[in-house]
Order: C-alpha cells, then structure tokens, then sequence
C-alpha cells in the first residue's frame, strides 16, 4: 500500500460514457489482488477535493522502452462519467500527473479450485472481475454474467471470452443479448449449477436480488460494494456498511474500504434496503 | 540577508502547555484515526504530535448512512462520533502509538458531565498520553441534547470537572458555531484549559435535488476543507486575543502557506484534518514546508512568526 | 410520465408577503450595484425582483482598501456598506429601476435604531419600491458595536420600530453569525418581519503570510461564494422551521441545483450574490435552469418543489 | 460592452513568466479604446471563483478562412504569471473555451494632436500603452520609456519600433538597455520636452515616482492603476482608489473599474502610499 504521484499512459472513450485509462503502476502486479480498489486523485485540481475509489481492472507490464531499461508496469481502471470528478477525469490525456493510493481493501476469496465460479457483473460493476477471473480460469470453470440498462453498458466482454471465460450477457431493453434482467440468467444459471460460487459486483438493488437468490439456492455469494468514501483507509469511518447482526438498539457498522469492498454474504446485514450508496451527482 | 546570516536549519519546535512539539503540525480529531492507519504512509515520528479520534466511555457505533458527501472545496460529515470507547482504545490501539516518539494527544468526550470527567480519569495515569484534548461539540443528553460548547455555563461546569480528574495538560476543543467564541474561549480559560484547540466543524447541510432528500443520513453534519479556512482564521485571530492560554489552529490547512495563517495570527500549533484524506503526506509536506519559508524569509525560530500578525 | 401529461411551460411564479414574483431569483444586495450596473449585461425585467446595494441615512464612504479578496471558492468582502444614501439613491438611482416592470427591494441599514426607522420612513411612500430588505448585519453604535442582528433584544427594538414606520413588506435579512438563527428569526417575526432572508456573509478573515498583514485593511471580513453554501442551506432549514414567515435563501448559489437545494428545504424564493461578479448572467440561466429542472421532474408549479425535503 | 463566451486562439510564453494570448473578440475592434481592460474567466474551472482582470494590448482582423466568411476579430491579452489564476491560464491551448466581460472601463485621454506622447512602462504595466501609442502615433511624436527588473520584463518593445515609436529601455540589474529605474530615463526626457504629456502603467513605486516627476516638471499625466477588482463594472465596490481631497474624516473614493483604470493624475490622492494595491499570491 502505497501513494504513488505517477502519470496517466492513456485514457480512451470505449463506450459511450465509460473510458478506460491506464496508469503508470510501480509495484502494483506484486502488491494487489482482485477486488482492491485505489483511490485516484486529479492532481492539483480542486474540485475535487476528495479522492475517487475506482477498482482496479487490470494490471500488466508494458514492453521495455530500451534494453536496459526495467518494463513499465501498468494498472488499468474503467470508469462511468458520473460527476465532477469523472467528468475532469476524462479530460486527461497521456502524461498527465495524478495520483494513486493503493492498492486498497480486502479483495475476493479465490474459493477452491474446481468449484465452479459464477461471476454476475452489473455495468460498471463489471470492473474488479476482471483480474479474478484471470486468477481463477487456469483451475476452475468460470462464467461471467453480465447485465446493462443497454448495450452501451456491455463492455470488454470479449476480454472475458479470450480468457475462456463463458459470458452471457442481458440488457433491459433488449439492445445486446437477452432482454431483462442479469438476475433472470443467475436463476437459470443456478438451476443447473446449484454448488457454484457467485461473485457479484453492480448496482445496489442488483446485489439485493442476487442476494436473495442465492440464499434460495443456498449458493455462497460475496459481493464487491460502493460507498462514499473520504479517506480509503479506515481513518474516517465514513464509509461504513451494516453488518450482520446489525440492529438500530446495537447498531454494527463495517468499513467498505478496510473490511471490504469484497464482504461475503454472511457478512452483512441484508434486512434493510438502505444500504445503497446514496449517490450524489451535484456535489460541485 | 547576507549570505553568512543564512539560516541553515529553522528551529520549528513549539511548547505548549509544558508540551514540547517537534514541530507545530499534528493531525486533527477524527481525520488520523487511531495513526495506525496512516502509519505506512507516513512516518508517525515526523510529527508534532498524535491527535487520536474521539473517545467516549463506551463504544460509540456512529450514525446511519450516508455519513459524508463533498461539497465546494469541503466536506460535510456526520459520522456520529464513532468510536471503539476508551477502554478498548488503550487496550488495543494505545500499545501501537506507544511504540513512536511521537506525543499522543488523546480526543474524548462525553454526554454528560460525568461521562467527560470518567474518560479523563480513565487516560490520567495512561503512559505516553501526552495531552487529553476535550471535544464539547457534543449534545449534553441532560440539557435537551444543546451542545456543551455552545452553553458556555455548560462547558464551563465540564471543563472545571474535568480539570479535577486529570493531571495531564488539558486542551479544550471549541465548536465555531457560537455567536461569540471569546466568550466560549474565556470561560475555558477560566475553568482550568492549559490550551484551546479550534475549530471543530461548521455546521452544514446538503440535499440531493432529485430525490429531494438530505445528503446525510442525520441531515446536518459538519463542514470541514479549505472552504472554511477563511472563518477559522478569524476565530483564532479572535480567541488569541481573547485568552492568555495558547491556541492550536484548525480548519481547511491543507499547505504551509494555510499553516502560517493561523502561526501568525497567533497559534502555537496546528491541526491537519480534511486534508489527510487527500494526501496522506499532506502533514510531512506542510512541516517542510514551513522549514522552507522560515529558511527563505530568514525566521531562525518558528516561534518568531507565532503572533506576529501586523495590524 | 405519460406524453400529454408533458409540462409545457412550468410556472415559476412565487408570491412572498403580497409581493407577486415572477421566478424566486433575484440579486443579493450589494452584488448587483444599483440594478444599472447590470442591466446592460441582463435584462431585469427577467428577474423575480431586483434588490438594492444596502442604503443608509447618510451616505456612506466605505472602508479604506484592501476591501476584497479571494479565497478558496469563496470572497471575502469589507467593503464598509459604501452607499449614496437614501436620499441621492431616490434622487439618481431609483428611476432607472422604476422603468422596469420588476419589483424592487430597496435593502437599507442604520448605526441606531433611529436612523434604521428614518431609512424606512422616507422609502415608504415610493412608488416602485416594492418591499424593503432590513439588513440588521450593522453595528449597533450606541451599544458599543454589537451587531443588531447577533442581539435578539435588539433586533426586535429596531424591527418593531421600523415596523411602525413602513407599510411596504418588511423583509428582515439575518446574520449567519449567531449560535442560535431560530432565536433571531423568532425574534423578527415577533417584531413584525413579513420575510426573512438569510444568510449574509459569515465573518472570515485572510493574511498575506509575506507581509503578515490581513488582506482586507479592515482585518476582518464577510465570507461569501459556493464555499458557504452548506452553512446556509443548513441555517435556511432551521429558520423556516422555527417561523411561519417566507424565507428567502442566500449563500453560495452559481446555479439552478444550488437554487434548488435551498426551495426544497423551503425557502420561497432565492438571492445569488458573488455569482453575478463570476458571471453576470448567472440569475438568468439559473432561471432557465429551473425551468428546465421543473419540466424533466413534471413539476408544474414550482411551488410545489418549495419545502418538499422528505427527511 | 458584453459578455462573451468565446475561445482562445493563441496562447504562447514570450519572455520567462510573460504569456500572450490571442482570443476570439467579436465586436472588440469597434468598441475597445485604448487603456481599457477586460474581466477574463477560464471557464468552468473553479479556482479561481473570480475573473480576473487584465489589460488589452492590441486588437485586430485574421484573414478569413474563406472567401464568404467575415474575418475573425481578435483581441490580444499579455500576462504575468504571478498566481493561482493566472498559472492555469498558462495552461491554456487553442481552442479552448473562455469568457470576456468588456470592455470596460475609461481608457486613456488621448490628448491634443501634435504635442508630444511620453509613455512610461514599467514590466507587465507596458500592455494598455500599445494601443495608445497605435492611435497617437500618426499625429504626434510618441516615445516609449520601458523599464523592468531584469531583461526578461521588457517585453514587445519592437513591436513598438516597428510603430515608429522611440524606444528606451532601463533595467534594474543592467542585463538590458541602461542599468537604473526608468524614472531616471523619464527625467532626462522631460528636461528636453518638459511640454510633453506622460501616460504611465506599472507597479505602483514606479507609478508614484512618475507622479512627482511630472508633478515637478509640471507636465499632464495619466495613469493606468491596477486594483484588486471582483466584478469589474461597477457593482461590487471593492476596487476603490482614493480620489483627490481624500480625507480619513470625509473620504473620498473612486472605483477603478468604472472611474478608472485610467485617471488623470490630478484625480487622484497621491498623498498615501497605501493606494498600492495589496496583491495577494496565496489566495488559492
Ligand atoms: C470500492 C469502489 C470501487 C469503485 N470502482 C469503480 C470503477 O471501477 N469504475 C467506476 O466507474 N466507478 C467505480 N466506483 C464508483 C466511483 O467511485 C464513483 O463513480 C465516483 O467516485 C464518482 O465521482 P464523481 O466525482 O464523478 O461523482 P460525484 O457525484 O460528483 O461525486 C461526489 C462524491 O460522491 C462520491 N461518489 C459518487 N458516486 C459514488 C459511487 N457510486 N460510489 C462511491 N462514491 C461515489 C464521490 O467519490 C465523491 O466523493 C467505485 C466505488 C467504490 C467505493
Ligand atoms: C485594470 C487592470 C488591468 C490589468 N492588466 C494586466 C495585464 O495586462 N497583464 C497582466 O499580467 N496583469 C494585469 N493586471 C493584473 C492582473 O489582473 C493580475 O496579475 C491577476 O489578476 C493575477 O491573478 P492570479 O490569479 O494569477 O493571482 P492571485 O494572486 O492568485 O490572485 C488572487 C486575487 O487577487 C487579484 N490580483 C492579484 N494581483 C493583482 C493585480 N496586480 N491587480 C489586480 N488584481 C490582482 C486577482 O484578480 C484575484 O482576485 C491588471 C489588473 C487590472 C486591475
Ligand atoms: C470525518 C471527520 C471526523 C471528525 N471527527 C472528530 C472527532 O471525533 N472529534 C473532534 O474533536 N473533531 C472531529 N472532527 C473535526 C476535525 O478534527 C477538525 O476540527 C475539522 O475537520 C476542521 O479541520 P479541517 O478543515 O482541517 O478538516 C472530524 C472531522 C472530520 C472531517
Ligand atoms: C461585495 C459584497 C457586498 C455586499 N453588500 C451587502 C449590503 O450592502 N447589504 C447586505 O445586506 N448584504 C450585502 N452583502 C451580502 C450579500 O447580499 C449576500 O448575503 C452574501 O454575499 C451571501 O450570498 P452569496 O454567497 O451568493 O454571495 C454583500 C456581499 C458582497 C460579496
Ligand atoms: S473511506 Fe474513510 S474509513 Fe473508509
Ligand atoms: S470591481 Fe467591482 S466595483 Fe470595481
């Protein structure tokens, strides 16, 4: 865990309002598992003020400049424009200082070898499945459910076939895929593998509802989350999800950014629909 | 200045309340967390001191979500002062901080008076607690819930208990939201303050337009960041004129250039909060910082800058 | 929502004390000079209203300079309340303003309870002068320069008094400097206020830490700009809860989102100040922008959105 | 005068900390006189909340790119980067969006046809003396005084020549033209040409040792004065100077924006030495 001052390699449109942007990443193929996340600051802007949680898609080396010279290596983040700080996001190009803090959270439990994996990714919350595929498709059959309003919130699908992952994908208006609901294939899904593992990262009410079937199924489920997130560290408490247990009299709260993002079902107070991140879109 | 008068190395060691500082930075309440969380971005034995997260008597679980939102160059939080209570706090979280040499300055409060002087007893006779520094923004559950800190009867009655139970130096927090913090400021004073620290948070509000609804779970938090930098200022300004006990300065300092500000209005310290969270090394490059400009500006001791505001 | 459902042309018609406005937006007193200074850049005849640079007795020759300063997202302000005086402003200034069809509010202030019902007196039979807007931000002279407005004794003396003196719509304008707004703006009501706006700049302060000199020669200033908008919108909240009154709300609004944030806690109408120095068409796209706002939420009358916080 | 939302299209460094910047400007060449200035916003960015203002040094016509197209007018800025504003300003490239509330102000008296044009600028103060000299040039004997700290601060001094306008260029370390301030220049001409009128701008010492100079030698001035302004037309009061007959018992002020930025020395209380303007550097 580190705070790095580096530099943007490039950051590319690749889907109407998601850009992908990779980053030179010192030490972070060693340093981070999937589901961490960093926080990335613009530098010297303000606003923003705050630091933005993204999780980390991918990470790799670039080819060595020269001979002797050690290669660069990279992390990659895909983010949705969604408000200021997005929106100043985007506007970078390649050499442009920023910075990461990172990488960040406990990510997910890899689960056994051979179990059968289930990965349900709704939108953007397709981000942090990425890298666990890779570390599960060599010993484990997995296969990626992938849900979007559209089909311009399908993305790098095909980066998951070329791993060899199974992808079906779904969208609510019919546009790419199947019409409806990514919850509607987990089901299907389930029926047929009722000992798999599913890893859902998404939409609040998305989780809410694999949640719900996979209690049915009595599949293990563990989830990536948002929250507002002011420090990434655990030093402001501001990020906080109910865990389970979690009562108004005895009230149980976990960090997102240190317990999580990655909780396992059973980790977490499911009773209450209020756990969505009540997001902003305004905060100037 | 001529070239033998230069100034190699500033002296930016500070006192206050028979505490000596390193230097006059430390992190504020609630925006350092226990300092472990922040220990492996920044050397903890850098620091002037070590502000911890406010304790309470028992265990604190905080407020519902959302607990913070951005706003124009700020923050609002409402985190509800969350807290793992004093008793754990010196059983898990001190022994850590005890291993730096780092004064540990310990924030605590209460809901009543008695609470306040039961925390204080508690760190008293704690190794390495430094200094207590008393937070009293925080309802007073026996007086219909009207912060202590804005009651200056209220805080006055706290502060002297308060003062009975502890030998450590005593530095009293004061909220900003006050009509007239002179008054706040004297009547701590008065009750047995060795030091003021402000300020907390402003009071603030935000709402989300479109589902119409407050930005935070508890509606109204507090506002911190650069934003409020200006009105903190002004309230140390006045409180230093206000008291013969010294002043820690807070609010929005995120670079040497808001650090001395508050230096030269008068403060002996200040506090980094809000700006943690945007560069956890913010602390260690507002110390450089200062060492920089004392060394261009020719300033041998730091504690020539300290109240030397021209009016 | 169903196509014929479609709100056309929303209405953002809003009435406070009698006064019919066509939109809640106007200028905050002293950013908008004399309404003239603008108009070249603006058509007043779109605003809700236009209000006054504040006007006293006397005229009045302001503060030496530095008067401004920026901070962060925000200004500070000691421009001293530099004004012709009431009787040159209705000699020279107020026909301009009578040749538009735009309500205006003429803000005004005394050093004495006596000069505050003499303002009001000699604005009350002019035609065009629609309301006048109290500004009790002022020093109180003969009580050794406590503010009127951070005194709820004397806020409600000089509120009554200029009550008896004026039969136009009384605004009263509060200051944000207080511990408790509820109490001053009980205060006004129960002097006679038919409105309350809120707020007026937060005192702040700022220094050159090179010259160690404050950056406005009169040390201390007023804060305004997005930087202070949570704090109003907080206080905006807590006054329409403790008063049956229209409330205006003031502080920190550059657009139509930041207007809203202050309709839904419920004030009636809106003041934007320092965004007219950023963008002299500000009100205008704010006023377009809640149009816009009204018809993509299906909100007909903008009266609906006013106090629709769901907390 | 307006507001105009419109693009930059030039922005380049011509001495180390000095920048010039072309921007598109209908209707400028029409409206603007010489000594007037212009409040400059970066758009969208915030900092800096205020405009800032900045003198016009010269304006004109760029070919048309097409036969039936009108030609692009255009005003020229040249700044000192000296704070928060003015470094994003660097940042600027062409074609970016920016906004121009002007002209404003009173621009300088041009005088009698004839008699002979002292110009006195000091470093950056050198910018609204252009445009004057454009427009005396034709009919009067114009000579340009130009000093600076070093030979970084003289600035466009031929493009004066190439007006026909006499150059003399000072500096205070001697690394270009004559070592000394350029008072010193200006009482040596006003010895030969005590008849002249002096049209002065630049840091306010300089600007108060032209006044006693001219007071001395009895000879007409005009001042351009700078002041820290927020809304530039006249609204918000803030950038005051103290008129003449200024007393602290009846004072006595003049808005530079709108009285301003040019006066006549004789409006002007030049007892003080505080009517310098407090700049800030610091106010992020
Ligand atoms: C662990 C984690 C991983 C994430 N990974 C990704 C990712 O890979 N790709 C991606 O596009 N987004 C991701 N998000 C969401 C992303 O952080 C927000 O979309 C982003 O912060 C919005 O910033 P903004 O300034 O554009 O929006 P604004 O609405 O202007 O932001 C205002 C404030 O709200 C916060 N905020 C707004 N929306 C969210 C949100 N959904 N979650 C958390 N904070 C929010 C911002 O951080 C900021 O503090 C992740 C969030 C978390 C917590
Ligand atoms: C009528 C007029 C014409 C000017 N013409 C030019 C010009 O042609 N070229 C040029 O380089 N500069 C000119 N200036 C000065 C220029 O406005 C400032 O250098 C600039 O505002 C600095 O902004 P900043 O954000 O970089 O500095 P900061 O110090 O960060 O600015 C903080 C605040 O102080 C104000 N400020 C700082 N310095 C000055 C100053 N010297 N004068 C007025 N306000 C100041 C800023 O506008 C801002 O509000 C002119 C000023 C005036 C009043
Ligand atoms: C998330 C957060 C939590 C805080 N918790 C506490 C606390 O427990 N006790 C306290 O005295 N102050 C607390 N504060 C207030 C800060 O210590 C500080 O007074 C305030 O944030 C202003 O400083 P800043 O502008 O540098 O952040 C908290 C502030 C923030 C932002
Ligand atoms: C330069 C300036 C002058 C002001 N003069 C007055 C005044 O004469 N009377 C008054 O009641 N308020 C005055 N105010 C306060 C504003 O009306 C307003 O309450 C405050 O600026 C907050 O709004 P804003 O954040 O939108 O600017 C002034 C504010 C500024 C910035
Ligand atoms: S984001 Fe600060 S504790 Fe989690
Ligand atoms: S700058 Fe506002 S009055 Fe001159």
């Amino acid at each position: 865990m580190n705070n790095i001052k580096t530099i943007v390699l490039s950051n590319q449109e690749i889907s109407p309002g998601y850009f992908r942007m990779k980053i030179l990443a010192p030490g972070y193929n060693k340093l981070a598992s999937p589901g961490q996340f960093v926080m990335f600051r613009v530098q010297r802007s303000l606003p923003p003020l705050l630091r933005r949680p993204f999780g980390i898609f991918r990470m790799g080396f670039m080819p060595a400049d020269c001979d002797n010279m050690p290669p660069k290596e990279f992390i990659e983040l895909i983010y949705k424009v969604v408000g200021s700080g997005t929106e100043i996001m985007q506007g970078l190009h390649q050499g442009d200082p920023v910075e990461l803090l990172g990488p960040l959270g406990q990510g997910f439990d890899l689960g056994e070898p051979d179990e059968e994996k289930i990965l349900v990714g709704g939108g953007i919350g397709l981000v942090p499945l990425y890298m666990l595929a890779e570390k599960m498709v060599d010993n484990s059959n997995v296969s990626l459910l992938m849900g979007g309003r559209t089909r311009d919130d399908i993305i790098t699908v095909t980066e998951f076939e070329r791993l060899g992952v199974g992808t079906y994908v779904s969208t609510e208006d019919g546009s790419l895929g199947e019409e409806g609901l990514v919850t509607r294939v987990l089901e299907r899904k389930l029926e047929k593998s009722p000992h798999a593992t599913v890893f859902a990262c998404g939409p609040m009410p998305m989780i809410a509802a694999v949640q719900k079937i996979c209690l049915q199924y009595d599949t293990p489920l563990q989830v990536s989350l948002e929250a507002l997130m002011a420090c990434g560290v655990g030093a402001c408490l501001g990020c906080v999800v109910k865990g389970a247990g979690h009562t108004d009299v005895d009230p149980h709260y976990l960090c997102t950014c240190t317990r999580g993002p990655v909780f396992k079902a059973e980790e977490l107070d499911w009773d209450k629909d209020e756990m969505t991140v009540r997001t902003s879109g305004g905060c100037r | 200045m001529m070239s033998d008068d230069k100034i190699i190395q500033p002296s930016l060691a500070v006192e206050i309340a028979g505490l000596k500082l390193k230097n006059p930075v430390m992190p504020a309440s609630g925006t350092f967390g226990y300092g472990e969380e922040y220990s492996r971005y920044l050397d903890l034995n850098q620091l002037g001191a070590v502000v911890t997260k406010g304790m309470s008597l028992h265990p604190k679980a905080g407020n519902n979500v959302p607990r913070i939102c951005e706003t124009v160059s700020g923050m609002l939080n409402a985190i509800g002062l969350q807290n793992v209570g004093v008793d754990a706090f010196l059983e898990e979280k001190m022994p850590f901080l005890q291993r730096y040499d780092c004064p540990v300055i310990v924030n605590f409060f209460g809901n009543t008076q008695d609470e306040y002087g039961e925390v204080a007893a508690r760190l008293d006779d704690v190794p390495g607690v430094a200094a207590l520094e008393m937070n009293i923004s925080c309802p007073n559950v026996k007086h219909g819930g009207i912060i202590f800190g804005t009651d200056p009867k209220a805080a006055f009655a706290a502060i002297s208990l308060v003062r009975k139970r502890t030998s450590k130096p005593l530095i009293v927090k004061l909220t900003p939201n006050v009509t007239d913090i002179q008054v706040t400021a004297r009547a701590a004073e008065d009750a047995g303050a060795d030091a003021l620290s402000l300020i907390n948070t402003l009071t603030g509000m935000a709402v989300d337009v479109k589902t119409r609804k407050p930005r935070l779970a508890n509606v109204i938090g507090g506002l911190s960041g650069p934003a409020i930098r200006p009105i903190a200022v002004r309230l140390v300004h006045q409180v230093v004129q206000a008291v013969q006990i010294p002043v820690i300065g807070i609010g929005g300092i995120s670079r040497a250039m808001d650090a001395l500000e508050f230096l030269i209005v008068g403060a002996k310290a200040v506090q980094v909060g809000t700006a943690n969270f945007v560069d956890p090394n913010a602390m260690a490059t507002i110390i450089r910082g200062l060492e920089e400009f004392c060394r261009d500006e020719g300033v041998a001791d730091i504690n020539d800058l300290i109240g030397s505001l021209e009016l």
